[in-house]
């Protein structure tokens, strides 16, 4: 057997009140593609950042080419030729996509920054991920997606023996996640060994030679090339079958909730959004990135207030002009960016829960402990929110539960109409799977559901209509009946002509 | 009506200018400006009052500024007299210049318009001594100790207290007890100007020594603040009190007795000879520098029996400026 | 509840010490006159620690104090206004600033920072303005208003010691802004902003009129403060009244568990942090007989009880760790 | 580059309208003046905006100042230092304070504010401390030693008007500053870490060490700036000396487009900030005669000029959004 290009034995790590690393293991050849997947807290980020020298282990041993090897700065690691991209975005917003791809690495010139060369580099870079944006364009300009796509050229730049991927794909639709997909094709024809971490099973399938399992800090298994499949992978995260996925139920259709007509966001004045949701609908929103899915929500939730057009809720005209007046008339927002719109990281699970029903609940003013205590309870039950207490800071919950404690903060309030942004990025399958069960829940109940998602197989699989959304505007609509892959793709791509 | 920063407009009337520079913000000041407006209308001249804010550097951008304006004359009250030398030269080479209150003996300055610090604190020290005949335990209080004046009229007291001879150059250190001549000297508190810390430097001598004989408090707010303290704390005629300056609680403490007395000197006529001089100086007439260089305003002794005429002629003086 | 325990150990720490070396430390008039100055202070702190805890600053404390402590021995004396309306302008004046300060950093977007530090040059500067730099008091009017300041309550079966009326209002200023911040729901939004503005603001709260109302309780404050302190000195000049006094303010919330960069903070610690200064005050000029380096004291205090904060929580944690 | 622009603006509208109103403002004299203020205010408002670029605070630069200001003619009058030895004690001292900052907040995880607020109150005390509260000064000596601060070169072709030689130091710092920041590894580097720390580090840069620069950059220059402002008044008050000068300095600072989040800042525009505070207080002196507001004036223009900025960018993005 030929040595492993990085063999990692017995790391342990722990952080204050939480076992993260409990002994893990993990071998990666060269020319491999090595998909870790496990769920959300399973370890999978921390022993990531071990391996990129972010922090060092408690214990257990790294091993490179066969050679012990020790990481303690990331720069030890980069010299390393391993190169780590993050489940966060960590950009320099204030620095334009140049300096950011070589932030760390920068390349002199008589001892200067030379910025001329950084321009010229880092475009072979931008056009290898497909990101077409200028080198000279401040990140603060770029949307998620686009943000996503600039941290990958960064760690194409490293030119990285060992690349790891953490949930590249979190923010990214379809297309661009195909030019990623290539790109990885043709590293891996190079001999770089590669990690990809995904709560996408349908590209673990798709892309890896091997899969490793994480569960609670530990591995749980591991599946060659050949028993890659969608059962025995969550078999081994979860610990047992899950049930069928999508049991997508339309219900009949209510009277109209929501009512948009000649809807004009702020990125995009030109075009015009016009579009229904009935109660107990679901209809999702497909697009490419960029396409003002986001825009629009927020739009409708008063964020950025739409610079013209006309919103009905219920029949009553409504124009919100900030999240509050939104919240008033019965809409709630689960935002894109959770942990800097949806949840307050530093706060208690309880008091992120109460955050948006405070004052309806407590009209004296003053809190009402027992209404919080009740009203924590109840959806920490409903929502089966793991965790330790409800004192815990939000912090330190996973992912799923993290968007759990956004959904529980808008059931209380009892919304006419709840907008989702992305509600399952980055959230392993078991805990998608409640988040579904609640949504269709909810629509059961009356409540009208507007969702964006990049994920096909989810807008698929829950949407009673769908809106297909191109540079701002609504370039098709699809009912339940005329959904597919390929009807979707083609009018987000607008390969549909109709205006050109 | 105006004080402190005005001046009597006039500016194209190609009436003379002079300017009379402070060495900070205070009441004592302006009384001094009252003068100053006074002598202007008398003499008829534009004058100003300038009050630096932020201490030597301060002063020295005013000075400056006044020089960039073009002026007829400058009083000047000097911060740090030895280190200001160069400046006053600099300045006495482009206008008429004097010192009042504080002199700069090694600058070119035409003359002194003041008093002598450390006779005024030793005019200080015999009223310690009338209020204490026994001798006894004695707290000083003041703003700052690093000022030129400030040291002089410390030292002052403390000299006339323990009946030294007169010795300008004498130096006790702040930081320790000084005993002499049935006097003990616990110490020397200074506040930086924070009232609220003067206050409570008064309070915490007082807590500190349960028995304390006299307080004597250097700057002019110091003795009001004194007498606050002693006030909260039912004191007021136990301890005793001496003051320097006229601040109207002074006067008002006087005149109840319980405050022994006061030195004070005459901010109004620095002000008001300044303006007199310097105009005369720019009209070309040197006749009114006495050979000396020093006009002397001498400080006085206030205790209760003429503090009402002297509060009276204070009021009328400081009429014009309230 | 951790930090507040560092700062209060140091004060006990610097309590026992002073109370060692100097016999006069616990006497009843001393330990009065603290407890009058820590209620002073401790005012002001409160209010600029309402700002802090939603991520900004307000510099301009010192400068309220001046307006304030100027404005109203001015208006009594030299304008013959009566107390009401004197100090209802007091009043009226300090809320006006604060809701300046406030509209002007949410509407406008400015930083906190250049705000509050214009604040601090305008309103001294406006007060010198007004009071033309003269000295400002009550001479001996107006004594039952300064009893408000200077007044005692004594205590039933306590002879000897009774209570300075500004401890009064520090007891009622910190109840209601301890009430107002742990209890009732204004005061976990304005917590919930200082965390993360936007999810605040994502969640339904109106995170602009929170903010305006913390920079206008912390104008409050300092008005009310600067009341208590002329009423207290009975004197007050424009030139340098109240100078410095919003570093004390924000050293004693820092001090006291308030972090800068919002969301945290307790009103027993700021309470806390405000009594640490006084006490070290006090204790330089009860233990020396000059005070000319006190601050040098107080810095350096404050920064070995910082350090040995922190190196005891690290101990701790390691500790735990090992566990 | 727009930042610049709106105080650049600022400043030029203040200069035309003191040129007008006053027929001196423009005379040699008064522009010599100026551009030593301007480059002794500079030289410190550099300092700290490094400090500032990482998302710091540095309030110990007036301290630092007086430290360096009161020790160096301290140890050449009273203790006949040479001056070379003095100097390079000025600078030992100087670094060393930045470092001990600097270590306290990276490896401790001390707050800025706190760690540089204890430096203001205990250096400021040290000064008092070893001077005995004295004011030191270089009397008539060290003639060649202060014309670093009061030298002025004379410029061929123009008689009558001569270059301050500060004006050559800023010019130096300046130049040093910009090409730092602008086009070397550690400038970028500081940026990245002033906007988001933790992308910097896992950037693999040092940001620990590059913190730990900046307060040694802020401290240095503030001893620099300290050492030429007493070279330039001749003498110094420990109890006052460089009090308020890290306002000033912060204020110049963010005048000049600096945030206090950090990641944002120009040299140029902290050198216009430090401009702007020294014409304005020298209009004031020429234009008006009284000075007792010329706090209030600077805090109003300061706070007219922020606004006016802020109003004339938003109705700029409004015609450019309905273009
Ligand atoms: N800095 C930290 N401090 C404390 N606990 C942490 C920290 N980082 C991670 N944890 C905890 O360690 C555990 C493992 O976290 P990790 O981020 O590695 O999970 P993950 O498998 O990457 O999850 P996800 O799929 O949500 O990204 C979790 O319980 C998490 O809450
Ligand atoms: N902060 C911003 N500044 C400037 N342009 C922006 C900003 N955020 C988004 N955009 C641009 O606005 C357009 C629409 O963005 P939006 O985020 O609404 O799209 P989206 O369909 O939700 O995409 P994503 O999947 O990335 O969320 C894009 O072209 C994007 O580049
Ligand atoms: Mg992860
Ligand atoms: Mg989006």
């Amino acid at each position: 057997m030929t040595v492993p290009l990085l063999q990692a034995k017995k790391l342990t790590q722990t952080y204050p009140g939480v076992r993260a690393l409990k002994g893990v293991g993990l071998h990666l050849m060269r020319g491999e593609i090595l998909a870790v997947i496990g769920e959300n807290g399973a370890g999978k980020s921390t022993l990531m950042k071990i391996l990129a020298g972010v922090q060092m282990p408690d214990s257990g041993q790294i091993e490179i080419n066969g050679v012990a090897v020790s990481l303690p700065s990331v720069l030890a690691a980069q010299k390393l030729g391993i190169a780590l991209i993050h489940q966060e975005l960590n950009l320099v917003e204030k620095l334009d996509v140049a300096a950011n791809i070589f932030l760390g690495r920068e390349r002199l010139r008589y001892g200067l920054i030379d910025t001329r060369e950084h321009h010229r580099a880092s475009q072979i870079y931008l056009a290898a991920v497909g990101l077409q944006v200028a080198p000279t364009a401040l990140v603060h300009t770029l949307s998620l997606g686009q943000r996503q796509l600039l941290e990958i050229a960064k760690a194409l730049s490293v030119q990285a023996r060992i690349l790891i991927f953490d949930e590249p794909t979190s923010s990214l639709s379809s297309s661009e996640a195909a030019t990623l997909f290539q790109v990885i094709g043709d590293l891996r024809k190079q001999g770089v060994g590669i990690i990809y971490i995904s709560h996408r099973l349908g590209e673990v399938k798709e892309l890896a030679d091997r899969v490793t399992v994480l569960r609670d800090g530990e591995n749980a298994g591991e599946l060659s090339r050949t028993e890659i499949e969608h059962g025995a992978m969550v078999r081994l995260m979860v610990g047992r079958d899950l049930k069928q996925f999508y049991t997508h139920v339309p219900q009949k259709p209510g009277a109209v909730v929501l009512e948009v007509s000649e809807l004009r966001t702020q990125v995009y004045p030109q075009q015009s959004l016009s579009f229904q949701v009935r109660a107990g609908e679901i209809v999702g929103v497909a697009g490419l990135v960029g396409a003002g899915r986001t825009e629009m929500l927020e739009a409708l939730f008063g964020v950025t207030p739409a610079v013209g057009g006309t919103v009905q809720i219920d029949g009553v005209e409504v124009r919100p002009r900030s999240p509050e007046e939104a919240i008033r008339v019965g809409v709630a927002l689960v935002p894109e960016d959770r942990k800097h719109q949806g949840v307050i990281l530093q706060m208690a699970v309880q008091e992120n829960m109460t955050l948006a029903a405070l004052r309806r609940g407590n009209p004296t003013g003053f809190l009402n402990p027992s209404w919080e205590f009740a009203l924590v309870g109840e959806m920490v039950g409903r929502l089966q929110i793991k965790t330790p207490s409800s004192r815990q800071v939000v912090q330190f919950l996973s992912g799923g539960n993290q968007q759990k404690v956004v959904l529980s903060k808008w059931l209380s309030l009892k919304p006419r109409l709840l907008l989702l942004d992305e509600p399952t990025r980055g959230i392993d399958v078991g805990a998608k799977h409640e988040i579904y069960r609640l949504m269709e829940e909810l629509a059961a109940q009356g409540v009208a559901l507007l969702f964006v998602s990049s994920e096909l197989e989810e807008i698929l699989g829950l949407s009673d209509r769908v809106l297909v959304l191109h540079e701002g505007r609504i370039a098709g609509e699809l009912d339940r009946g005329e959904l597919s892959e390929e009807s979707v793709l083609r009018l987000a791509t607008n390969t549909d002509v109709r205006d050109r | 009506k105006p004080s402190g920063g005005e001046a009597t407009s006039g500016k194209s009337t190609g009436k003379k200018k002079v300017a009379f520079v402070s060495n900070g913000v205070a009441s004592f000041w302006t009384i001094a400006a009252a003068g100053v407006k006074a002598a202007g209308d008398a003499v008829g001249v534009d004058t100003e009052t300038l009050m630096p804010v932020e201490g030597i550097s301060d002063q020295k951008r005013i000075i400056e500024d006044l020089l960039t304006r073009g002026i007829d004359g400058i009083a000047v009250s000097p911060i740090d007299p030895v280190n200001q030398t160069d400046l006053l030269n600099r300045a006495a080479k482009r206008t008429h210049l004097l010192t009042h209150d504080s002199d700069a003996p090694a600058s070119d300055r035409a003359v002194y318009i003041g008093m002598d610090n450390y006779q005024a604190g030793r005019l200080c020290g015999d009223l310690v001594r009338e209020a204490m005949p026994k001798g006894g335990t004695v707290m000083l209080f003041i703003g700052r100790l690093e000022q030129d004046n400030a040291k002089r009229r410390r030292q002052g007291v403390i000299d006339a207290m323990l009946g030294r001879p007169s010795n300008p150059s004498n130096y006790d250190a702040p930081s320790g007890v000084i005993e002499g001549n049935g006097f003990k000297i616990l110490g020397t508190l200074t506040d930086q100007f924070d009232r609220a810390k003067g206050k409570a430097n008064a309070e915490d001598a007082l807590a500190k020594y349960p028995d304390l004989g006299c307080m004597v408090g250097l700057f002019a707010y110091n003795p009001p603040l004194m007498l606050e303290a002693l006030g909260q704390a039912n004191k007021l005629g136990v301890v005793k009190v001496v003051a320097f300056d006229e601040d109207d609680a002074t006067l008002a403490g006087i005149q109840k007795g319980t405050v022994h007395g006061t030195v004070v000197q005459n901010p109004y006529m620095y002000g008001y000879k300044s303006v007199e001089i310097l105009a005369e100086l720019a009209k070309g007439n040197t006749q009114v520098i006495p050979p000396s260089k020093f006009i002397d305003i001498p400080a006085r002794q206030i205790r209760k029996a003429d503090v009402d005429v002297f509060w009276a002629d204070l009021k009328v003086k400081t009429a014009g400026s309230k | 509840m951790r930090k507040i325990l560092g700062i209060s150990a140091l004060l006990l720490v610097v309590c026992v010490v002073t109370a060692l070396l100097s016999g006069s430390f616990l006497s009843a008039y001393n330990i009065e006159n603290l407890i009058r100055r820590t209620a002073l202070f401790g005012i002001i702190s409160i209010g600029v620690s309402f700002v802090i805890v939603t991520g900004g600053i307000d510099l301009s404390v010192g400068s309220v104090v001046c307006l304030v402590g100027c404005g109203v021995p001015w208006l009594l004396t030299t304008h013959g206004w009566s107390v009401p309306s004197a100090l209802a302008m007091a009043v009226v004046v300090s809320v006006a600033v604060g809701l300046f300060h406030g509209l002007l950093i949410t509407r406008l977007g400015l930083p906190p920072f250049v705000v509050t530090l214009c604040g601090l040059l305008l309103y001294r500067g406006v007060a010198r303005g007004f009071t033309r730099d003269q000295t400002v008091g009550f001479g001996s009017d107006f004594k039952s208003l300064r009893s408000l300041a200077t007044g005692e309550i004594s205590l039933p079966f306590i002879s000897g010691f009774s209570l300075p009326v500004p401890w009064l209002f520090l007891v009622v200023v910190a109840g209601v802004a301890a009430v107002f911040l742990n209890r009732t729901v204004y005061g976990r939004h304005l917590l919930a902003l200082g965390c993360n503005e936007q999810a605040a603001r994502f969640s339904g709260i109106n995170t602009g009129r929170m903010t305006v109302l913390a920079y206008v309780i912390s104008s409050f404050l300092a008005g009310l403060g600067g009341l208590l302190f002329v009423l207290d000195v009975n004197s007050a000049q424009p030139v340098d009244f109240g100078n410095f006094y919003e570093l004390y303010a924000i050293a004693a919330a820092v001090l006291g568990g308030c972090s800068l960069r919002g969301g945290e903070g307790t009103i027993t610690g700021v309470i806390v942090g405000a009594a640490l200064m006084q006490v070290l005050r006090n204790m330089i000029t009860l233990v020396t007989t000059h005070n000319n380096v006190e601050f040098a004291i107080i810095g350096a205090v404050i920064l070995a009880g910082v350090i040995a904060d922190e190196l005891v929580r690290r101990l701790g944690a390691r500790r735990q760790k090992t566990v």
